[in-house]
């Protein structure tokens, strides 16, 4: 019952806040949203599960019961974590108390409605992580959609409306065609009449489906995995599904951002592994592996020059989440242990660590409303403190060794270099390896522009430091991070005790 | 003696503990975080110096201390699990390297006292800590134990570098020179965790000692002829050795990435010493002495290492000749001067570089010191065109700054000279039958030429002549807090050399090569590093001029011969009340010299002309063309609503009209299907 | 002589089709109900003759509840030609036509 | 539950209630003629269909229809089979009751102020018998009967505002396009009783499955396919004009549009609901696909796949562009009339049980959530803001509770959870790829995808638009709000309890396809 206190507390906390005044909503959300935080703290502590989810490993704090009948189908409520699950669910609780936290300057309108938003953001996200039957799990994931359209819809940019309705249709759309594929699975799987992922994957790993609408068994399951890859490109998001990303992170106010690139982006890597790459048997990936491998390094060499031809120190971040995106699909395609569990452990430190970035531009631009490159530069010298972070953040970015950022990267190339299942794999490898030049190239190149060199503001706002409320949250990230890069066991080895089961049902690619 | 070892990692965390002590508190502090990283320093140096005491007592220590991450990987060899750990040796290598580094990073932190607090900068705190986190990360550098973690604070090393360069971000130039520093090793550095992780996946290790030591399963991989990756063992080896060396040549400013170097002198001067002459830059050449048995499996890798170092020397020296800026001077002579080492162990000679290494180390940081003395003397004015006669003003500065210029320039009995012949033999005694070497160690003659010049010619310009400035008429005076550090390191640039003196030692039978013996592992040792280890495994045939001596005679004759002349040609030049530049005199070769052989030209247009138009076009096609098709869909459904919404025309007889048509639509439609007008 | 079924079914549908046509050319609202009427006598003439046909009463029974329907319909919709009368002081079906698209 | 004890009649009983009511409106009106107490009217109204809600939702928790060996009471027939009382009647009798319910609290403020009140009231309710009866019509004179009876007193309240232009024009468009329509079902049954010559509904299909008609010397009914195949087609159209389905939708844009609202949201919901429960009952129980197909030589359900196909697509794409909030939501509704045909469309393949359930659970959650929206329209007339989506901008403001109801409709209308039309929705989904409806499938993802469009551009309109002109407090009409948050609970709450109602749609469908 676990797992439903935590919702339960986001949700009730949501409606809470929603209908509390304004002045106190903001310490409200944040008083509410620790409760979910430490819970899930304690949960990652008292973590009891083993193995991996779908492949009958032990669930911790799971809980099931009958939900609605359709027709012979049952779908039921069934929710549990595993080791993949765990560090994402802790990561969403702690991102959105710091996100709430982060958002008390920026936000100064109708922050009843901003904060019960983003606690029902939260509810959904840890439901999406936590559930394991499909109509369960699309609930939440689909969920996710509304406040995340209005909070770009009513606390974002100039091309806010644009944006938020941009990544609505967008993402929906492809959550569509993947869930008809899904279904369309599951009815060709014949015998199974429930939902829940661990009966799915059973089927498919002992036979798999025997063919629906005169669609031979074989065919249903490569066409199935191609339109749930397609659907969850969209949402990672992968190269050419990636353009409504940058529009709704440069609109979206910065906790929306933190939130959008901390974990709504890892509900697409995550769904790629938890249905893609687990339920699959490997004589059904094996066709796409080159394929896959091929999007994965053109997602991180393209995303990152396009971060390259950017002015704005959002777009900036989010191209370059395009770019990291792509290592975590290298690392699942890689199909090994270092490989899949590292991209696993890439998803929470992308997470940490593009949060970190936004806060940090947020901050920047709270002082100096605006975020172009081109407008400012030496502001290293108004507030120490923040850019101290932000260059802290854009190392980590570059994955610098001793941050979280550096182990997910290089337990990522390491899997992939040596990957059997993967042709080529050392190709693969070093041109997707050459995205940490790049990185390093964009992201010093906008400090240069815009923290150093002498002081110059085109916008006449005066520069003071940032508040301590502002700088707190960074603080907790950085510490993570760095904790993360050098005690990377803490969660890599619950990763890993999650991620063999998939290989070795898999076998070898 | 031991258990002294259970101190080791101290060395690195007094350093760290600086490192955040100055960031925290540096602000209150009376000396902004300066006496942190002294008192840091200086402990590291005692144990540094207790560490090699052990180890010359014949101990030495090698463990494993931290699990940073283990899972299971098939690598290429068969080993199926793979564990990435940090973890301290400490052989004779690593202790040498130990005391140089703390030794000289105490040393550089007491000079600040003098060069940073006594100018009154802001920011020190900030520049105390990175000093910290920088030696924090030079040792563990140093002491790792494995390539991974060499490769980790490899990195960091160069984060330091990074802030240190860009200590003055007020200005332009600063963090300009700080990016382009840290983008060029980092484009090395690719190469390197290129090589890391090709290493790791083929051999299930990265281990530098030990029986399974990636080197020892290399090295059984080739006796067994095994295939790896698709192709023949020691080829694979030989790529990975050279994706490796992509990391040396970026740290260690070899052609053709060292354009970063001189670029670097951006920073402060203290930090050029520590940072980009004696240690970090040290940082390349001392991983290939660390992982010298990898190398050394593999003669192309060697002979690659052998002939870049070679034409880097000699390329750096001649464009040392044309700078009128004495920081830069010192820069493109570090360039030239880590040249020689690689060379050095490039042809094997893994005793020369070391032995170059320490003594670089020593007379640079000297140099570097004296440059920053002088600087301070001369009121931060750094044009050598405006110094001149502050050889009396400032007698201790000229003096060790001497003893630096002598020692580097290769002047016997100074220490330079010394290491530099001992490369140079090394090279010779191979070329004769390589021909490729022979080429190597033709260009590094004929630098040592140029070294002499530029050396001396800085020498004569700062320090002889008349002041050609009011600077230099009264110059600012100096605390004890610079000249102890210089007087220090003077007395090594002219000592130093006693720890090996090969050719005495070759020409009088007598044995004193000490280095020789400390680093073959006769006091104490890690099996399979050390020289003899490395000997056997190396493919060089060796050939004399008639006799080992008479090679040694003429190897040490024509480099002292070189040396000199060059010397005496500056000081024909420039040792004169009123020196002149000569620069017309080289003609043609003058521009391209002052611009440094256009390699930063190409490389920015590398970046800014290719890189970035292609980056701009990239995002105008994402713009237009993905982008434009996803909006597309949205534009025409609209549109098509907005014609498709006509049809409800408002006019009810349209509309009963319209309902029939559809109705006997609907009747064809199933009345074809259903054959009913059949 | 009897008159075979089919020949009710083709006046009944010749009847239908007048109605259509009526309601697709006529604008004037009258004309349109009276059409609607032709159109449902038109069933009504089916009924009964398939009601002889088949021998069972329920088609005439039907036809009769027909008829009274149409009554209320007609009822209904003078009612609504009046309100479209007082409006638009017209009883042109085309003429009103503030919605569309 | 002493149900057995009652005469079999009582199975109609929440028609009869709503008819009583009716009636009692009546009395009413003609002891006081001209009185203006709505309270009395609307609560009476309102008392009724709460009552008729009550006794259908009483019905089948006591197990009626389902089938005996079930431990249910079975279905009940009265009238020698004129009209049985079944799960699939009961369930469209809850909706109509529902939406009755609904539409009369919210009226109570809508026509506060408005002359014709006794007779609105009372033309509801005899519509709401009508659509109730229709839910239980099994034979085709009462389904044309009780089809009228809906029918007509739709046709005067959609014009009862007599000196709007706009709600008499909706009348008489309305009206006419009624008439023909009626006029061509009404000769299609005429179609089918020649072919069959019967007119219950089981009868017909005794004919059609023993393949010959016994009544004149036994002749071949694949002899009078055509005739048989036509009358169906035009029977199709009947359904078509009650359920707004493309070509017989035309009326439905103006009708909504100009009617007063909580008509629009009666119509939009229950009316439609009322028509397509006719449509099933009629193709499943009287046209058995696979002898009709044989009979008639195709089968039927190709007609409602394409009508699916087309009515979706058109309502949504119509839909898209509008500025007027009331006429997007009438195109929405044609939208969704066309998702709901998908239950005809797929009834022929196997688990067609599924597909039609789905369908009806759409049509119930539609129920509430369209009839919701439709009533917020109500509430925006009744405080005068206007009728295009400007003059909703930053309505949120003003009126939070409202605007969030709003929402919530909207959202549940795109079939985004949490909310109940998601589970609708997403089982027609299911089901239609589960009957194989391949390319409806597809139709259903661009029209879903368009419909978040025009969907959100209200929600966008309330919530994120700054309000054009700067209004002073919006009151809060009692009645309106009450009816707008219940169906706004109703929909939240259709969610997690959605359980019961997936059962009894699926069981009824079983039922009516076993």
């Amino acid at each position: 019952m676990m797992i439903e206190a935590l919702i339960a507390v986001a949700l009730v906390g949501a409606f809470v806040t929603f209908v509390a005044p304004n002045r106190i909503a903001g310490k409200l959300a944040f008083a509410i949203s620790l409760i979910p935080a430490t819970l899930s703290l304690w949960m990652f502590a008292a973590f009891d599960g083993s193995g991996n989810a779908l492949l009958d490993g032990e669930l911790a704090f799971a809980s099931e019961f009958e939900w609605i009948q359709f027709g012979e189908y049952s779908i039921s409520w069934l929710v549990g974590l595993d080791g993949i699950s765990m560090p994402l669910v802790v990561l969403t609780t702690i991102l959105s108390s710091l996100a709430i936290v982060s958002s008390w300057t920026p936000i100064d309108e109708r922050e009843s409605q901003f904060y019960g938003l983003v606690l029902f953001i939260e509810a959904n996200l840890i439901g999406v992580f936590a559930a394991l039957d499909f109509f369960v799990w699309f609930i939440f994931w689909e969920a996710v959609l509304i406040p995340m359209y209005l909070l770009i819809g009513i606390w974002g940019g100039p091309r806010r409306k644009y944006a938020a309705i941009k990544f609505f249709i967008y993402t929906n759309v492809a959550s569509l065609v993947m869930f008809g594929a899904f279904i369309a699975l599951v009815f060709g799987l014949g015998d199974v009449t429930t939902f829940a992922l661990p009966d799915v994957t059973t089927a498919m790993l002992n036979g798999g489906p025997d063919g629906f609408l005169g669609i031979g068994g074989t065919t249903l399951a490569s066409l199935v995995f191609v339109a749930m890859f397609l659907g969850f490109a969209v949402k990672v998001p992968i190269v050419p599904f990636h353009t409504w990303l940058p529009d709704a992170h440069v609109e979206a106010p910065t906790p929306a951002s933190v939130l959008l690139a901390g974990v709504l982006l890892k509900m697409g890597t995550y769904a790629l592994l938890r249905f893609n790459f687990t339920m699959f048997p490997t004589e059904v990936i094996e066709p796409f592996v080159i394929p896959i491998a091929a999007i994965a390094v053109i997602s991180v060499i393209y995303g990152a020059m396009l971060a390259l031809a950017q002015t704005d120190l959002k777009r900036i971040v989010a191209y370059s989440s395009v770019s990291s995106m792509g290592y975590v699909i290298l690392g699942l395609i890689a199909y090994t242990q270092f490989g899949v569990g590292g991209a696993t452990f890439q998803m929470v430190s992308h997470g940490l660590i593009s949060g970190l970035m936004f806060m940090a531009v947020g901050v920047i631009y709270n002082a100096t409303h605006t975020r172009m490159v081109t407008d400012m530069s030496g502001m290293a010298d108004r507030m120490p403190v923040a850019v101290g972070i932000l260059v802290a953040g854009a190392f980590g970015y570059m994955g610098l060794p001793l941050m979280s950022g550096f182990f997910g990267e290089f337990t990522i190339f390491f899997g992939a270099f040596g990957a059997e299942g993967l042709a080529y794999s050392q190709v693969f490898t070093a041109l997707a390896m050459f995205g940490i030049v790049i990185v390093a190239g964009y992201l010093l190149f906008a400090l240069q522009r815009t923290v150093f060199g002498p002081y110059h503001l085109e916008t006449d706002y005066d520069v003071d430091r940032a508040p301590l409320h502002d700088i707190a949250p960074m603080f907790v990230l950085l510490g993570l991070i760095i904790l993360l890069g050098v005690a990377p066991e803490l969660i890599f080895e619950m990763i890993t005790d999650a991620v063999d089961p998939i290989l070795e049902t898999g076998g070898e690619l | 003696m031991e258990d002294v070892f259970n101190y080791a990692p101290a060395i690195a965390l007094f350093p760290l503990v600086a490192f955040v002590v100055a960031l925290t508190f540096g602000k209150y502090m009376p000396k902004k975080g300066a006496l942190a990283g002294i008192i840091a320093t200086g402990g590291s140096l005692a144990l540094s110096v207790l560490m090699l005491v052990a180890v010359a007592s014949g101990e030495v220590y090698h463990e494993t201390l931290y699990q940073w991450a283990i899972g299971d990987a098939a690598s290429e060899i068969g080993a199926d699990g793979i564990e990435f750990t940090f973890g301290i040796l400490i052989d004779p290598l690593a202790a040498l390297m130990l005391v140089i580094v703390s030794l000289i990073a105490f040393l550089v932190h007491i000079f600040s006292l003098g060069y940073m607090n006594a100018e009154g900068e802001t920011g020190l705190p900030r520049y105390y800590a990175s000093l910290g986190l920088f030696t924090f990360s030079m040792l563990a550098f140093v002491y790792a134990d494995n390539l991974l973690m060499a490769f980790m604070f490899f990195e960091l090393v160069g984060l330091c570098s990074y802030l240190l360069i860009g200590f003055w971000f007020r200005t332009r130039s600063a963090p300009s020179a700080a990016k382009k520093a840290f983008l060029v090793t980092r484009f090395g550095d690719y190469f390197f965790l290129l090589g890391v992780v090709a290493i790791a996946a083929t051999f299930g290790t990265v281990a530098f000692a030990g029986d399974n030591s990636f080197i020892a399963a290399a090295e059984s991989a080739i006796d067994n002829g095994d295939t790896l990756f698709g192709f023949g063992a020691e080829t694979w080896v030989t790529i990975t050795a050279l994706l490796v060396l992509g990391g040396v040549i970026g740290k260690s400013a070899q052609f053709p990435l060292h354009t970063w170097l001189p670029d670097a002198m951006e920073g402060p001067t203290t930090v050029s010493a520590l940072i980009h002459a004696a240690t970090m830059v040290a940082a390349g050449v001392y991983l290939v002495a660390r992982m010298f048995g990898y190398y050394a499996l593999s003669p192309t890798a060697l002979a690659i290492i052998a002939f870049v170092g070679g034409f880097t020397a000699l390329f750096a020296a001649t464009m040392g000749v044309v700078k009128d800026d004495i920081k830069q001077v010192l820069a493109y002579s570090t360039i030239s001067q880590y040249g020689y080492m690689m060379l050095g162990l490039g042809v094997g000679g893994y005793v020369a570089g070391v032995f170059h290494l320490m003594n670089h180390a020593f007379f640079k940081a000297l140099l570097f010191l004296g440059a920053g003395a002088v600087i301070v003397l001369m009121h931060h004015e750094q044009d050598m065109w405006k110094m001149g006669g502050l050889k009396d003003k400032a007698p201790i500065t000229y003096y060790t700054f001497l003893a630096g210029a002598l020692a580097l320039a290769g002047i016997i009995p100074f220490s330079g000279f010394w290491s530099k012949d001992e490369i140079l033999y090394d090279a010779l005694i191979i070329g004769l039958e390589e021909p490729i070497i022979l080429a190597a160690y033709a260009m590094a003659l004929l630098a040592v030429f140029f070294t002499g010049f530029y050396t001396f010619r800085m020498v004569f310009l700062t320090f002889h002549g008349e002041p050609r400035s009011e600077a230099a008429e009264d110059p600012h005076d100096i605390g004890w807090s610079i000249k102890a550090p210089l007087v220090v390191l003077g007395v090594l640039a002219l000592v130093a050399g006693i720890a090996n003196l090969a050719p005495v030692a070759k020409l009088a039978q007598i044995d004193i090569t000490f280095l020789e013996h400390w680093l073959d592992g006769e006091y104490g040792a890690v099996e399979g590093l050390t020289y003899s280890a490395y000997g056997e495994l190396l493919a060089y045939e060796t050939a004399y001029i008639g006799g080992e001596q008479l090679t040694v005679l003429i190897a040490a004759g024509v480099s002292l011969l070189l040396a000199f002349s060059g010397a005496g040609l500056a000081w024909k030049l420039y040792s004169v009340p009123e020196p002149v530049a000569h620069k017309e005199r080289l003609g043609g070769a003058r521009q391209t010299l002052e611009s440094n052989y256009y390699q930063d030209e190409y490389q920015v247009w590398l970046a800014e002309g290719v890189t970035q138009p292609l980056a701009r076009a990239a995002d105008r096609f994402d713009q237009t063309v993905i982008d434009g098709v996803v909006n597309s869909v949205s534009t025409a459904s609209l549109f098509s609503s907005s014609r498709l919404k006509r049809i409800q025309t408002g006019l009810v007889t349209n509309y009963a009209a319209l309902l029939v048509a559809g109705f006997i639509g609907l009747l064809l439609v199933l009345g074809y299907v259903g054959g009913w007008f059949l | 002589m009897t008159v075979g079924v089919e020949h009710y079914v083709l006046l009944s549908m010749a009847l239908f089709a007048i109605g259509l046509f009526g309601i697709l050319t006529r604008r004037n609202a009258l004309m349109f109900l009276m059409s609607v009427e032709l159109m449902l006598n038109a069933a009504n003439i089916n009924l009964i003759a398939f009601a002889f046909y088949h021998g069972n009463l329920s088609g005439q029974v039907f036809a009769l509840f027909t008829m009274a329907l149409a009554a209320a319909e007609v009822a209904v919709g003078l009612g609504i030609i009046l309100l479209l009368y007082r409006n638009f002081r017209d009883v042109d079906v085309t003429v009103p036509t503030t919605m569309r698209w | 539950m002493a149900l057995l004890e009652l005469p079999a009649w009582t199975a109609l009983a929440p028609a009869l209630l709503l008819a009583l009511t009716a009636m009692a409106l009546f009395i009413i009106d003609s002891i006081a003629p001209d009185s203006r107490n709505s309270g009395l009217l609307a609560g009476t109204t309102a008392a009724g269909s709460i009552v008729s809600l009550g006794v259908a939702v009483w019905y089948l928790l006591a197990g009626v229809g389902t089938p005996t060996v079930d431990g249910g009471r079975g279905v009940i027939d009265v009238l020698g089979n004129q009209f049985v009382v079944d799960q699939l009647a009961l369930f469209f009798m809850v909706i109509v009751a529902v939406v009755t319910a609904l539409v009369a609290v919210a009226s109570y403020d809508y026509m506060e102020d408005h002359t014709y009140q006794a007779e609105y009231y009372s033309l509801v309710l005899l519509a709401a018998t009508g659509m109730s009866f229709m839910a239980a019509a099994n034979s085709l004179v009462t389904i044309f009967i009780a089809l009228e009876l809906a029918s007509l007193p739709s046709y005067a309240l959609v014009s009862i505002l007599k000196d709007n232009r706009g709600s008499v024009e909706a009348g008489l468009k309305y009206f006419l396009i009624g008439a023909l329509s009626s006029a061509i079902f009404v000769y299609g049954i005429s179609l089918v009783y020649g072919a069959t010559g019967h007119l219950q509904l089981e009868n017909i299909a005794a004919v059609i499955e023993a393949g010959e008609v016994a009544s004149d010397g036994g002749h071949e009914i694949a002899d009078v396919g055509g005739l048989l195949g036509l009358g169906i087609l035009m029977l199709i159209g009947g359904f078509a004009f009650k359920t707004a389905s493309v070509p017989f939708h035309f009326w439905a844009p103006e009708a909504y549009e100009g009617a007063p609202a909580p008509i629009s949201a009666f119509l939009s919901s229950a009316s439609k609901a009322a028509g397509f429960v006719i449509a099933f009952r009629v193709f499943t129980e009287a046209f058995p696909v696979a002898e009709t197909a044989s009979a008639i030589g195709v089968d039927w359900a190709l007609a409602f796949i394409i009508l699916a196909i087309v009515t979706m697509t058109l309502g949504n794409f119509a839909a898209a562009t509008q500025n007027n909030v009331k006429r997007m939501l009438a195109y929405s509704s044609i939208g969704h009339a066309g998702y709901a045909l998908i239950g005809l469309a797929g009834i022929s393949a196997g688990g067609g049980e599924l597909v039609m359930g789905a369908a009806m659970m759409h049509l119930f959650v539609y129920g509430f959530m369209n009839t919701g929206a439709f009533l917020f329209v109500a509430l925006a007339e009744y405080w005068g803001v206007g009728r295009t989506f400007e003059d909703y901008n930053g309505l949120g403001r003003r009126a939070p509770v409202a605007c969030f109801a709003l929402a919530i409709f909207m959202f549940s209308l795109a079939g985004i959870p949490p909310l109940g039309g998601f589970w609708s929705k997403y089982f027609l989904f299911t089901g239609a790829l589960e009957a194989g409806l391949l390319v409806v499938a597809a139709a259903l993802v661009i029209n879903s995808a368009l419909s978040l469009y025009y969907y959100s551009r209200l929600v966008k309109a309330v919530w994120i638009e700054e309000p054009a002109v700067e209004r002073e407090t919006l009151s809060q009409p009692v009645g309106l709000y009450a009816a707008i948050v219940v169906a706004a609970v109703m929909t939240l709450a259709l969610l997690p309890l959605f359980g019961p109602v997936a059962d009894t749609a699926v069981d009824a469908a079983t039922a009516m396809l076993a």
